[in-house]
């Protein structure tokens, strides 16, 4: 029988297929289709001290294999997502979640953590740190190793759960940075978020998003996520959740390959809402066919 | 929502660029007038949103026109199956219409009317119909509504056919409630011009359909929607137009 | 009538069309295929002081929509590229052509583009910062602004043809490494180089490039490139170069209103050796469809 | 080298994962044997080297295993077009064969040995071809080769047909010259075991697979080789072996 276990920052999962963050939701439209807690876990919605609307529309765009997307982290701020998103989501899932907290100074990151540290359902806090720092200058938490590491130094102080850092892809040195966010105490590192990117739309001659710019990802990216990872796993010690354009089973193990302990799924989710059941389904099939018994057993297995 | 393979029984113009595409498989999903499919297409990585414009058995019935890359792929199709999202979206309210509501729909939000305005005659009620486009030879469907029994009023914009002007120089007369699609400028017209309450449909560029990635939000009087999920249909009080 | 014409620092070009370094060789394969004087320019492949044989193989990766390469600069050396690809090129280009250049320190730079200013044939240096710094510890020059701005006064120091600053896009802030350029005389910038990527093989469970990582090119990267383009278009004043992802006639299009004043197609040659020629053959017709009449016109529009 | 489509005739199993693919088109650039096309797939962004098996007019003969995305692609199609990049390589010299050439080719190298053969016996010469295999199902094409008028020595690693072991067991007797194609320890072995000048023809990754990118190069005593334009196939004299 195919071992799919992995343990990730100290939690049993059945599989190492989550969502990504900001693909799921709260998990409650994909429940409608079939019962998510086949999966490993998921991320739900970033989520910010104060409720978002984000940025103005249109926020999609679409790339050869891929999309842009500008959401801006819309989401009903930390009390609402406690009050209102998780009992909803207890009754469609009863596996630890995900929960992922986006910021925009040390402190909104610190508060919204702390809230949710609180909350059984929540399994690992994922500190996503592309956000613009508006103290420092404007530039994301996740382009300096220094901003990177004091966020993670601060939520760790006020927290008790894994925290992993989200990296974001669209820096010069992403190991120096992940070094950083492990010395100051991150119990893990998922990456990537999305790659900058941009479409312009021939017939207006206007970018396609209002927003100019946006978050590229799909399939178009997984090359990139690969080597982050590979290069991230191969120079810390805590896990790597492996995040890009993972859209089959075969991606899958490639990035656990590469050093992934988990991995997370997201653009594929807004075209194939089934792509997380297809692919955890199509798992031992593809692991014979490559000789692996043990998923647990082929992490960082191409370092 | 359900996810299923349709299969192409029909691809025919019904104008230069305006399709007709009839497919067969589970409608089972579509409950009301208004939803919306999301196709699948080769090649494309997101799906393309298109208005339900009949449910009959099986046989789900959309007309699109020809615009890009995705529904120019679909004009070329003449047989083989496509993956479709489909039952997407909430839909027209038809029990707050009244006897004798007011269809509207412009260009490419025409199709969906005819699925309302069927539902609308099937529950007792008289609805009136006006279509707008911008040329004769861009109209379709004026037979199919007139078919259904409705009372249609074809507006041009250039005067080649029907009333001259757009569709809200036709909104004259009594009506108990108004239904409307169409392109924004006109949508934004209809809600000036309307005398009563009424339920308008919106686009957006989407990244999902379902309600899972908030690529489609809007602000409404009632909070953020997301015009997928809870619309494409909002009711007039809760628009708040954002230009 | 389509008027395709630009001018590219200078030099007038019938169209904006180049092929890019490395996906072009010397032409000579092309030229079999069609007469590539149809250009507006190719960028020859990337040209060091010495002979090189580059990295061992596997050097080719396949990814979803583009492929990695670890070519690492194969190349004759300048002195035979001088002596036996120039005039051999002769033969069937008659246009002006870009010379690329690479070097390990900011001698070897000077040395190399200062023999080929001295050929008639080329028109434009274009000085590829990708590579690592020998010197400086191993980053590559176009990752930090000022190693960019070093090469680029230095070879502007020795040279008279205009010159071209080709940067990597694997940096957190391209804007602020064109700006260095620009303010070290660069007379236009090109971007961007391949992205850094990888690919594993889950039959033998290794790297599939013998070098592990390289350069992940092809439409997938498009909206990077396009994002870049926009970004350094309008922050300098000297014209861009828009390289990456493109495809067809409606890429150039999209590039040119990004900021870009002549476009590079890369990867898209190695798969169909008509890419060229096809774009170009299709330019006036897409021209005509989203109503330009002059492709100068649109450089920028979107900005 | 030409571009161009080349219809899908026949495509057939010669055993479990091996295929024989006949397509017509253009044949017109295919010079030599030991050449390879590069395929074009749907969906897949590199071609797919694969040597010429046989030329008959304007009909191509290809043999090809299925063992990734894009052979196990060509395994399921029908019928349809391939875009194709025909006349690729160098391709084998026949006029430095001597009298009595020995042939070897393993696995899915047996396939370009097949136009050589002909080549060969057209040229009025008498090859021995050895076609080592690892067991009697995968053994493709020895009736084929026998058709020729070739005198045809089967190997297997199990010892389950023919020869028990390697296509270098087989190399015994006298010959003139050698040709070889398979995979590289068989290269390598051949080389070894060899009494004669020869040819060899090898495999690489391929970006282009016409010279344009570098992606295949190796070192050669005459210096660096485009295993796709300077090659596939290598003199024995010049091959400098990386491992
Ligand atoms: C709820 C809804 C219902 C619709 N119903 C119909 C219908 O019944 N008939 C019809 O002809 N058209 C309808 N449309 C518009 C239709 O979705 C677009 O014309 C179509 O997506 C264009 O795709 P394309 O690939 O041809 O164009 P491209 O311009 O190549 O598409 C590029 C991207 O932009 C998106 N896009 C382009 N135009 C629109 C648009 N107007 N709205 C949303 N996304 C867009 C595409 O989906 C795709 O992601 C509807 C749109 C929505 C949101
Ligand atoms: C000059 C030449 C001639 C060949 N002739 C034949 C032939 O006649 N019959 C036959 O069955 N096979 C032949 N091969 C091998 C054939 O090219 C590969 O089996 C095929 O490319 C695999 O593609 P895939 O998509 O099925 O595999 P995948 O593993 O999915 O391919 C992934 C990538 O790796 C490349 N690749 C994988 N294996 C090889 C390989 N062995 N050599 C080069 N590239 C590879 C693919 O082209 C593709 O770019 C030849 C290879 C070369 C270089
Ligand atoms: C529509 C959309 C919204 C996203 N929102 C978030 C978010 O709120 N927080 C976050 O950390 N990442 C967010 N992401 C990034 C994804 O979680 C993921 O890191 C990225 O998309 C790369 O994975 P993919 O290629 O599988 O999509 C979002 C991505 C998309 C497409
Ligand atoms: C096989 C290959 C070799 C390359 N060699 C060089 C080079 O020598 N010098 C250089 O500046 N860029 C080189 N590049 C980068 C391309 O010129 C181009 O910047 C990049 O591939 C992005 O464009 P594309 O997406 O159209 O391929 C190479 C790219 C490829 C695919
Ligand atoms: S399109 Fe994804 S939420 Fe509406
Ligand atoms: S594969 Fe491109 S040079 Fe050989």
């Amino acid at each position: 029988m195919a071992d799919m276990k992995v343990n990730l920052c100290g939690i049993e999962m059945d599989n190492p297929v989550m969502a990504a963050s900001g693909t799921f939701g709260y998990g409650y439209e994909f429940a409608e289709l079939y019962d998510i807690n086949i999966l490993g876990s998921f991320s739900f919605k970033g989520t910010t001290k104060d409720e978002r609307f984000g940025n103005p529309t249109p926020r999609i765009a679409e790339c050869t294999a891929g999309l842009i997307n500008s959401v801006g982290l819309q989401n009903p701020g930390v009390d609402k997502v406690i009050s209102e998103e998780l009992p909803r989501l207890a009754k469609c899932f009863s596996k630890k979640v995900m929960a992922n907290v986006s910021g925009f100074s040390t402190e909104e990151y610190v508060y919204t953590c702390k809230k949710l540290d609180s909350c059984p359902q929540v399994g690992w806090l994922e500190v996503n740190v592309s956000c613009p720092n508006v103290h420092g200058g404007g530039m994301s938490f996740g382009t300096s190793p220094e901003a990177a590491a004091e966020v993670t130094r601060a939520v760790k102080a006020a927290t008790t759960k894994p925290v992993i850092i989200k990296l974001s892809p669209n820096v010069t040195d992403i190991v120096s940075i992940a070094k950083a966010c492990e010395e100051g105490g991150a119990d893990g590192i998922s990456l990537i978020n999305t790659l900058l990117g941009m479409r312009i739309d021939l017939k207006t001659k206007r970018p396609v998003v209002a927003n100019r710019m946006g978050g590229f990802s799909g399939s178009a990216i997984f090359p990139v996520a690969l080597r982050m990872v590979y290069q991230v796993a191969s120079a810390v010690k805590i896990p790597v959740v492996g995040v890009g354009g993972i859209s089959t089973a075969e991606d899958v193990i490639e990035m656990m390959l590469a050093g992934a302990t988990a991995v997370e799924v997201g653009a594929a989710n807004l075209v194939n809402p089934y792509a997380c059941r297809d692919i955890i389904e199509e798992l031992p099939e593809k692991m014979k066919k490559y000789n692996i018994e043990s998923l647990k057993s082929i992490i960082g297995g191409a370092i | 929502m359900k996810q299923g393979l349709f299969e192409i029984k029909e691809n025919k113009p019904v104008t230069e660029n305006v399709m007709k595409m009839k497919l067969e498989g589970d409608t089972g999903a579509i409950t009301a007038p208004g939803q919306f499919v999301n196709i699948r297409l080769d090649g494309l990585f997101l799906r393309r949103p298109i208005s339900v414009c009949d449910v009959e058995g099986n046989i789900l019935t959309i007309l699109y026109k020809a615009i890009g890359k995705g529904t120019e792929q679909m004009q070329k199709m003449t047989s083989g199956s496509l993956d479709i999202l489909s039952g997407l979206g909430n839909g027209y309210d038809t029990s707050c219409s009244g006897e004798n509501p007011l269809v509207i729909g412009g260009g490419v939000g025409v199709p969906p009317m005819y699925m309302l305005t069927k539902k609308l005659i099937g529950e007792g009620k008289k609805p009136r119909v006006i279509l707008g486009f911008n040329r004769s030879d861009e109209i379709f469907y004026e037979k199919e509504f007139k078919d259904l029994g409705a009372q249609v009023t074809v507006t041009t914009v250039d005067g080649s056919y029907g009333t001259k002007g757009f569709v809200t120089d036709a909104m004259t007369g009594e009506y108990s409630y108004f239904y409307a699609c169409g392109p924004e400028p006109m949508l934004k017209a209809v809600y000036k011009t309307s005398k009563t309450e009424g339920q308008l449909s919106f686009e957006e560029r989407m990244g999902c359909g379902f309600g899972a990635c908030m690529g489609c939000s809007c602000k409404t009087v009632y909070g953020n929607k997301r015009i997928c999920k809870d619309g494409p249909v909002l009711r007039k009080e809760e628009i708040l137009w954002q230009i």
